[in-house]
């Protein structure tokens, strides 16, 4: 029992940080449903803007976690008005296949500055372990998945609460009804890709520390999870967005931890599969099937 | 028997009845419409018969050559099939192909020849292809399209485009032909010449015909029978005359002034 | 109050709008008619700012607005009911009035200006929670017309508002349109149902193949024999 | 077969005089060794491409599966020809392998195919992710070591011909009925339905020819690369493959074409530029689809543009 | 293509191709072998090269695709006229290129391609004439730590925590796995992850239930840091062995020094080797990269020497001379080893057994081949 709540214990914070990814990129998605393959990346480049910040400047955690989501912000900013708004208006995989370029462009440019190796975070929290029984907890565990329960909290705000968070819903609905309504669509846009990627410049930073280990490419996997549990818990859905990390998270431990853990990727898919058979549009998706 | 026949039919979403215990008939060869205010469940009702939705209750029932069979929860390509063919109230034709590849897809019941021949292309594939390309120009002749057959769909002005999908619709070979709103966003000279083509079309092609219509001038003009829906039921029925009579037609939906309809 | 001149649109190599010219005083009704494909629903969407003419000007009170940005023009005064309805499905009646001022900031004004359009229109008022988009068609054209309104504007467009509404709605709406004005909002009106917009309007233009061939009184309009014939159905 | 039409004349010689001239390039020397596994990576992008454009382009489902069809179908080969150890072992492995992929491919679609867009490229993903980790566990397929020595069979010859036999057959499907019901469920599903097509039935066939040709393209590559591991087929390649069919063109088989030949020449450009060949290669992918969000062809095909061509002239003779 | 001595008598230099994985999923291997590499080309090109002639790197990147390492190999075979080929790094990507050489009649020779089976001899037994290798191979460090675990730490049962991932190791747990069972120990369980995995507390977890005296941990430093340091934060503090992929100064990094106690791995050489040799390489490549060296960096380095002293030795730029000078090595004394050519072309050479204490190594155990 004591084992099987340890477990429970590692599924949640390792799917916190799937959480932390994923919401920003179901917020992504949710205004210009785009998977944006690059957050993944940006997530990455946060741990790197953190890295340097604090090797080289020996700043605290706080200034290297703004710095790190200020630098994202701008990064992500950028990349939208460069690579994805000369898109507006084409198919969305052809905005699809330039996020994938753009995912590539960061790892290499990346890896081209920094190389390939990995390299440790420096300890910026310190970390405490608390045993309750058996079950060991740490501080840093829980840093990650208050920051990702407040993170989904304070989007479900914006999105729902905010006149932006109207403005947000309305260009995701209806560009030209929204322009109509005197919204301006780009500033809109760009709002969005400055949160999410500024969630995802807190993500990398929280998870450098967390894991103590970055590289140019670690941003692939997290990615791809993320938006794996982005869709399953309903993608555009902030709360799902949660739902589906933590889902996906305790699943890979679970089948880690109980069943083979050499299965373990191909058991959690097979799962989400017939899932997503069942409820063909993740857990918290709307099923809007069109009216004709 | 008539070739339809609606029984009791009922369809829930939800809270909401959107159509609401309704029982219907149309006789082989009539020309019957379906009207009601906005938000009656005439759309909903379309829906049931072609099999976008399945029924909460009641039945459809189709005669045909073989017998009497039953629509309610068939799927829309098997109900296409049996001979009923539709066009949408928000115009759905194939935007991005041509108009000629639109008519041609929707003879794809009537193609006999089977995979080997789409792999391989043999002589039977030939032999079919140049009739149901001569087939699918004849229907386009019909509505004046067939100078456009190599345009893309999109870039047929509206009219046109309402036009190509009931030739679409024709295209399926259906016995029983639905059309949703067919004269929506059309002046009133356009909809005079869509009149026109559908009493054509009905005799041409020996159909029955069953339209949905909010414009009185075509509806009064070319309806031989008329069902008005009122929150999903049934609130009266008749021949034109009678509907524009009827004190609860005039009151839901007509309005006082039916002069000029 | 609204000045367009020499106006000319293309869609890529189609010429939806040739060197049109109209102009809409303050406090009339204008309506602009003419055949499907004609380039109503082009001029509108040109004035609102969504597509960016080839050539020619906008004016709005003697002032040029040709380059401003769809959402400037909101702020100005110009506000537009689009063809379709095109109101936002996924938020509810309430949600949608809302967005329609969304450049106002004066809290209690947009609450009493809500109040009014559910005066205006008591059904919506009943479902003021509903989604939008599980509106019925002609529910949710009132919908769009009190969004439009929402933004206080000087001048109001109009695409179409009476399409597939039943008839006893078209009479409504009309009415309507008519009250709205006589509060103070200038009005251009697309119709198709060219009988009814040439009744309550008081100046129109006839555009056909993107240009304006005919212009003139609402009234005389009505009974030239040439839009008859071509628009109004008879013989 | 109305095999002697003037069109079909035109498109067989010029296949053959495609064929001619490569094999004389290659006997005169001008063409070595290395440009020979540039060109076999060419075809069996093509395959590839054209196999996922049927189902990407053509019948408007969303898959980013696409490697583990290639990869069951790479396997199967590579099992049966080491075990059998003669050209038909490799053919017959060949074939199985695309069977085996089809078969899994209907198995898989069948469910997954009622889910919509990215819905439905999370399932395909899922189910590639599957595939390649049952390889790697698997005793058979030697893990995650993988395979090796598998007999080369495959060569120029092979290549060209299952290339010309994927194009041709898959161009013929999308011209007839069938195809034609496919590319309806793209433009509008319910449209489609409400003409009589079963849609699950068009995309499932759709999926299982997709399937079909990118296990025949594992086989070849089984074959002509000699050496399989599963992360050859991982989620990356799946991208690579989505990456030739968007570029050339959702919807054009001349399309994909020209892009597998063009990726495949750019690749090879960059080799020399080992330190930024990546960096150069992603930002060119980003320009391109910026400034060809079509892609190179739109959803056009050779014979749209040159049939454009003659029209235009005859115009300006009239 | 025969190779660089086409060009006759202006030759000034000799082309050595470096066919490693830059970029993709094990750039990390391939960057560092290569850095090794080209530091041993560049000291002997400032002492005046191989006889005269300069080596000339030809440096690809083939993305760690096993397709992309044998276009490559062909490139630099046929199109670059190099004299041989080294790497790449990986055993699969390795043998993706070994048709080639062959074809070619090109020499190549990997430091880190340790897989048994497929790579020097082929399947029916045949020495593959142009390709060597100049590491130990899987069997030979599984079967090491194997006996390791049983002897020195009299160990009965086991757990073992495989990179799945990786044939490389994949190889190590088969060889140990049957080498511990053989001497009579159990495996408790077999766990797997895969590479770039952050998380490993779920298997952590599964295993801490269950009784065991060691843990075999076969993979690379990247992922063994961080297993190791999640291990002993649950509080598991069993022995943790693992085999040359440990060999980094970033698996102190990612472990902590706390971490790293009861940790053993077997390895080519010992940084605490004071033979001059081993030390001048140590500064000699902190000075040039700012870094501690890993295995793939010494190995590399003496890959780079490897070649051009048979290139010496064969006294031409002739591949199918530098083929045979290549077989004929004996005694050859590199910063991972002296060792010497076996007639199936794997080097004979002698393993390392290295313990850490608080991150640093405390004992070294050599055993030497059978
Ligand atoms: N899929 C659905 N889910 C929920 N409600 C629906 C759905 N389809 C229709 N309705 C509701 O059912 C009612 C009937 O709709 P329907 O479209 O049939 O109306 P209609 O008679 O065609 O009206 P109109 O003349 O405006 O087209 C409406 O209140 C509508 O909101
Ligand atoms: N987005 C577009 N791309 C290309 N052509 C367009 C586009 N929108 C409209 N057109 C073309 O421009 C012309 C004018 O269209 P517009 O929609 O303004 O007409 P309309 O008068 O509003 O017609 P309707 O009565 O059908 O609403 C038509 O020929 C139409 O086909
Ligand atoms: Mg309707
Ligand atoms: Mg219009």
């Amino acid at each position: 029992m004591d084992q099987f709540l340890q477990q429970i214990v590692n599924g949640i914070s390792l799917g916190s940080i799937y959480a932390l990814i994923a919401l920003g990129y179901t917020m992504i998605y949710g205004i210009i449903k785009l998977i944006n393959f690059a957050h993944g990346d940006i997530y990455m480049i946060g741990a790197y803007i953190g890295f340097a910040v604090t090797t080289y400047t020996h700043l605290g955690f706080f200034p290297a976690l703004i710095i790190s989501m200020i630098g994202c912000t701008v990064l992500g900013v950028l990349i939208e008005k460069v690579a994805y708004k000369p898109l507006r208006n084409s198919s969305r995989i052809a905005v699809l296949i330039t996020a994938i370029g753009m995912s590539f462009l960061l790892e290499y440019v990346m890896m081209f500055f920094v190389g390939a190796e990995v390299r440790s975070y420096p300890t910026l929290i310190p970390k405490k372990a608390f045993h309750i029984g058996d079950i060991i907890i740490n501080t840093q565990q829980i840093y990650i998945v208050l920051t990702a329960v407040a993170l989904m909290i304070l989007l479900q705000f914006i999105v729902h609460k905010t006149k932006t968070g109207k403005a947000m819903r309305a260009v995701s609905i209806d560009k030209d009804a929204a322009q109509l309504m005197g919204i301006n669509v780009n500033n809109t846009i760009s709002f969005t890709f400055a949160i999410g990627s500024a969630f995802a410049g807190a993500a990398g930073v929280l998870v450098g520390i967390y894991y103590n280990s970055i590289d140019p490419l670690m941003g692939m996997m997290p990615g791809l999870k993320a938006f794996v549990a982005a869709v399953f818990g309903g993608i555009g859905n902030i709360p799902g967005a949660m739902i589906g990390g933590l889902g996906i998270g305790i699943m890979e431990t679970l089948v880690s931890g109980y069943g083979n853990s050499m299965y373990r990727d191909a058991a959690v898919f097979a799962l989400l599969i017939v899932i997503l058979i069942v409820k063909p549009t993740g857990l918290l998706g709307k099923n809007t099937r069109e009216k004709v | 028997m008539p070739l339809l026949k609606v029984d009791k039919l009922t369809k829930s979403f939800g809270g909401l009845t959107a159509v609401s215990n309704v029982s219907l008939h149309i006789d082989r060869g009539e020309l019957v419409g379906l009207i009601g205010p906005n938000g009656a469940g005439k759309t909903t009702l379309f829906n049931l018969l072609t099999g976008v939705y399945v029924p909460t209750s009641g039945s459809i029932n189709l005669e045909k050559d073989s017998g009497v069979i039953e629509l309610a929860g068939k799927k829309p390509y098997n109900v296409t099939k049996e001979g009923l063919a539709r066009t949408f109230q928000n115009i759905r034709l194939f935007k991005d192909l041509t108009v000629i590849d639109n008519v041609r897809i929707a003879m794809h019941l009537n193609v006999k020849y089977g995979l080997g021949s789409a792999f391989l292309h043999f002589n039977k594939y030939h032999n079919e292809e140049d009739e149901l390309k001569a087939e699918a120009e004849r229907l386009l002749d019909i509505f004046h399209l067939s100078h456009k057959k190599n345009e893309l769909a999109k870039n047929l002005p509206y009219g046109e485009q309402r036009h190509l999908e009931i030739a679409r619709a024709l295209a399926t070979k259906p016995s029983l032909l639905l059309l949703d709103e067919p004269a929506a966003g059309m002046n009133p000279y356009e909809t005079a010449a869509l009149t026109d083509i559908i009493e054509w079309i009905r005799t041409e092609f020996d159909l029955t015909i069953l339209l949905i219509e909010h414009d009185m001038s075509l509806v009064m003009k070319i309806c031989e029978r008329i069902y008005v829906l009122d929150y999903g039921m049934l609130i009266a029925s008749g021949e034109p005359d009678e509907i524009r009579k009827n004190k609860r037609v005039i009151e839901a939906y007509l309005g006082e002034d039916v002069n000029n309809a | 109050m609204l000045e367009i001149k020499n106006l000319s649109v293309h869609y890529g190599v189609i010429h939806a709008l040739k060197d049109i010219t109209l102009t809409v005083n303050t406090g009339e009704i204008v309506t602009l008619i003419g055949a499907n494909g004609a380039g109503k629903t082009t001029t509108l969407r040109t004035i609102s700012g969504l597509i960016k003419p080839t050539s020619g000007e906008i004016m709005l009170e003697g002032k040029n607005i040709t380059s401003l940005s769809a959402p400037q023009r909101v702020e100005l005064g110009i506000s537009q009911v689009p063809e379709g309805r095109r109101i936002f499905p996924e938020m509810s009646v309430f949600e949608n009035l809302e967005l329609g001022a969304f450049l106002r900031n004066d809290k209690k004004g947009i609450k009493q200006d809500i109040d009014m359009v559910f005066d205006q229109f008591p059904i919506l008022g009943d479902r003021r929670k509903q989604m939008a988009g599980t509106l019925s068609g002609g529910e949710q054209q009132m919908l769009a017309i009190g969004r439009g309104l929402m933004s206080k504007p000087r001048i109001l467009l109009l695409d179409e508002p009476s399409m597939g509404l039943a008839p006893l709605l078209v009479r409504e709406i009309f009415k309507i349109i008519q009250e709205i004005n006589q509060s103070g909002t200038t009005i251009l009106l697309v119709e198709q149902n060219a009988s009814m917009a040439l009744s309550i309007a008081h100046r129109a233009y006839v555009l056909e193949t993107g240009s304006i061939v005919l212009s003139g009184q609402g009234k005389e309009l009505a009974k030239s024999s040439d839009i008859q014939k071509a628009y109004l159905g008879g013989e | 077969m109305r095999a002697l039409t003037k069109k079909n004349l035109l498109i067989l010689s010029s296949i053959i005089l495609t064929f001619a001239l490569v094999q004389v390039l290659f006997m005169v020397g001008i063409l070595n060794s290395f440009y020979e596994i540039t060109i076999a990576t060419i075809c069996i992008n093509i395959i590839l491409a054209v196999s996922l454009n049927l189902v990407t382009g053509f019948t408007g489902q969303f898959s980013l599966g696409h490697a583990g069809f290639m990869s069951i179908g790479a396997y199967v080969c590579a099992i049966i020809s080491m075990r059998m150890g003669s050209v038909g072992g490799f053919i017959f492995g060949m074939l199985a392998g695309a069977l085996a992929a089809a078969f899994v491919g209907v198995l898989i679609g069948i469910p997954t195919l009622r889910l919509k867009g990215d819905y439905l490229a999370i399932a395909t993903l899922g189910m590639a992710e599957i595939v390649r980790v049952v390889f790697l566990n698997l005793e058979i397929t030697n893990g995650a070591a993988g395979l090796n020595g598998i007999p080369r069979y495959a060569n120029w010859l092979w290549l060209f011909l299952f290339t010309v036999l994927a194009v041709v057959l898959i161009n013929n499907f999308i011209k007839s009925s069938p195809g034609r019901a496919c590319i309806a469920i793209r433009e509008d599903e319910i449209a489609a339905e409400s003409m009589g097509i079963n849609t699950t039935k068009y995309k499932v066939i759709a999926f299982a020819i997709g399937a079909f040709f990118a296990g025949l393209a594992g086989g070849l590559y089984s074959s002509y690369f000699y050496f399989l591991k599963p992360d050859l087929f991982g989620f990356m390649k799946s991208v690579d493959i989505l990456v030739i069919v968007v570029l050339g063109g959702l919807g054009s088989l001349t399309g994909s074409v020209i892009a597998a030949i063009l990726l495949a020449l750019i690749t090879t450009f960059l080799q020399s530029f080992t330190a930024v060949r990546m960096i150069v290669y992603a930002a060119l992918l980003v320009l391109i689809m910026i400034f060809r969000p079509q892609g190179l062809m739109g959803s056009k095909e050779i014979n749209d543009i040159l049939k454009f061509r003659f029209r235009n002239k005859d115009e300006k003779i009239e | 293509g025969s190779g660089g001595t086409d060009d006759g008598a202006d030759a000034t230099e000799v082309k050595i191709g470096i066919n490693y994985e830059l970029t993709g999923a094990v750039a990390t291997y391939g960057e560092s072998s290569v850095d090794g590499i080209l530091m041993a080309f560049d000291e002997i090109n400032e002492a005046g090269g191989i006889n005269g002639l300069m080596i000339n790197p030809v440096t690809v990147d083939n993305k760690s695709d096993a397709a992309e390492a044998t276009s490559l190999a062909t490139r630099l075979m046929t199109q670059e006229d190099v004299v041989a080929c080294l790497g790449p790094a990986t055993s699969g990507n390795y043998m993706a290129t070994i048709p080639v050489a062959m074809g070619n009649g090109i020499p190549i020779i990997s430091a880190s391609a340790t897989a048994d089976e497929g790579v020097t001899v082929d399947a029916a037994g045949n020495v593959n004439d142009y390709v060597f290798r100049l590491c130990f191979n899987d069997s030979f460090q599984g079967v090491t730590m194997a006996n390791f675990a049983s002897q020195n730490l009299g160990a009965k049962t086991a757990v073992i925590v495989q990179d799945n991932s990786s044939d490389y190791a994949k190889g190590l747990a088969k060889n140990f796995k049957s080498t511990f069972t053989e001497a009579g120990g159990t495996i408790i369980a077999e766990e797997g992850y895969v590479a770039k995995d952050k998380d490993f507390n779920a298997i952590l977890t599964s295993i801490k239930g269950k009784s065991f005296d060691v843990i075999f941990l076969p993979g690379y430093y990247q992922e063994a840091g961080l297993i190791i340091k999640q291990a002993r934060d649950l509080g598991i503090t069993a022995p943790i062995l693992g085999a040359d992929g440990f060999d980094s100064p970033v698996l102190l990094e990612l472990a902590g020094p706390e971490a790293l106690n009861d940790v053993y791995f077997s390895n080519h050489y010992s940084s605490l080797d004071q033979d001059p040799l081993v030390q001048d390489f140590i500064t000699g490549f902190k000075e040039k990269y700012g870094t501690e060296p890993n295995a793939f960096h010494a190995l590399g380095y003496d890959l780079g020497k490897f070649i051009a002293d048979a290139i010496v030795r064969a006294g031409s730029t002739d591949p199918s001379a530098i083929k045979d000078a290549l077989a004929g090595t004996t005694n050859f004394v590199g910063v991972t080893g002296t060792f010497s050519m076996g007639a199936d072309h794997n080097p004979i050479k002698s393993i390392v057994v290295i313990g850490l204490e608080n991150g640093v190594q405390s004992t070294s155990v050599k055993v030497e081949p059978k």
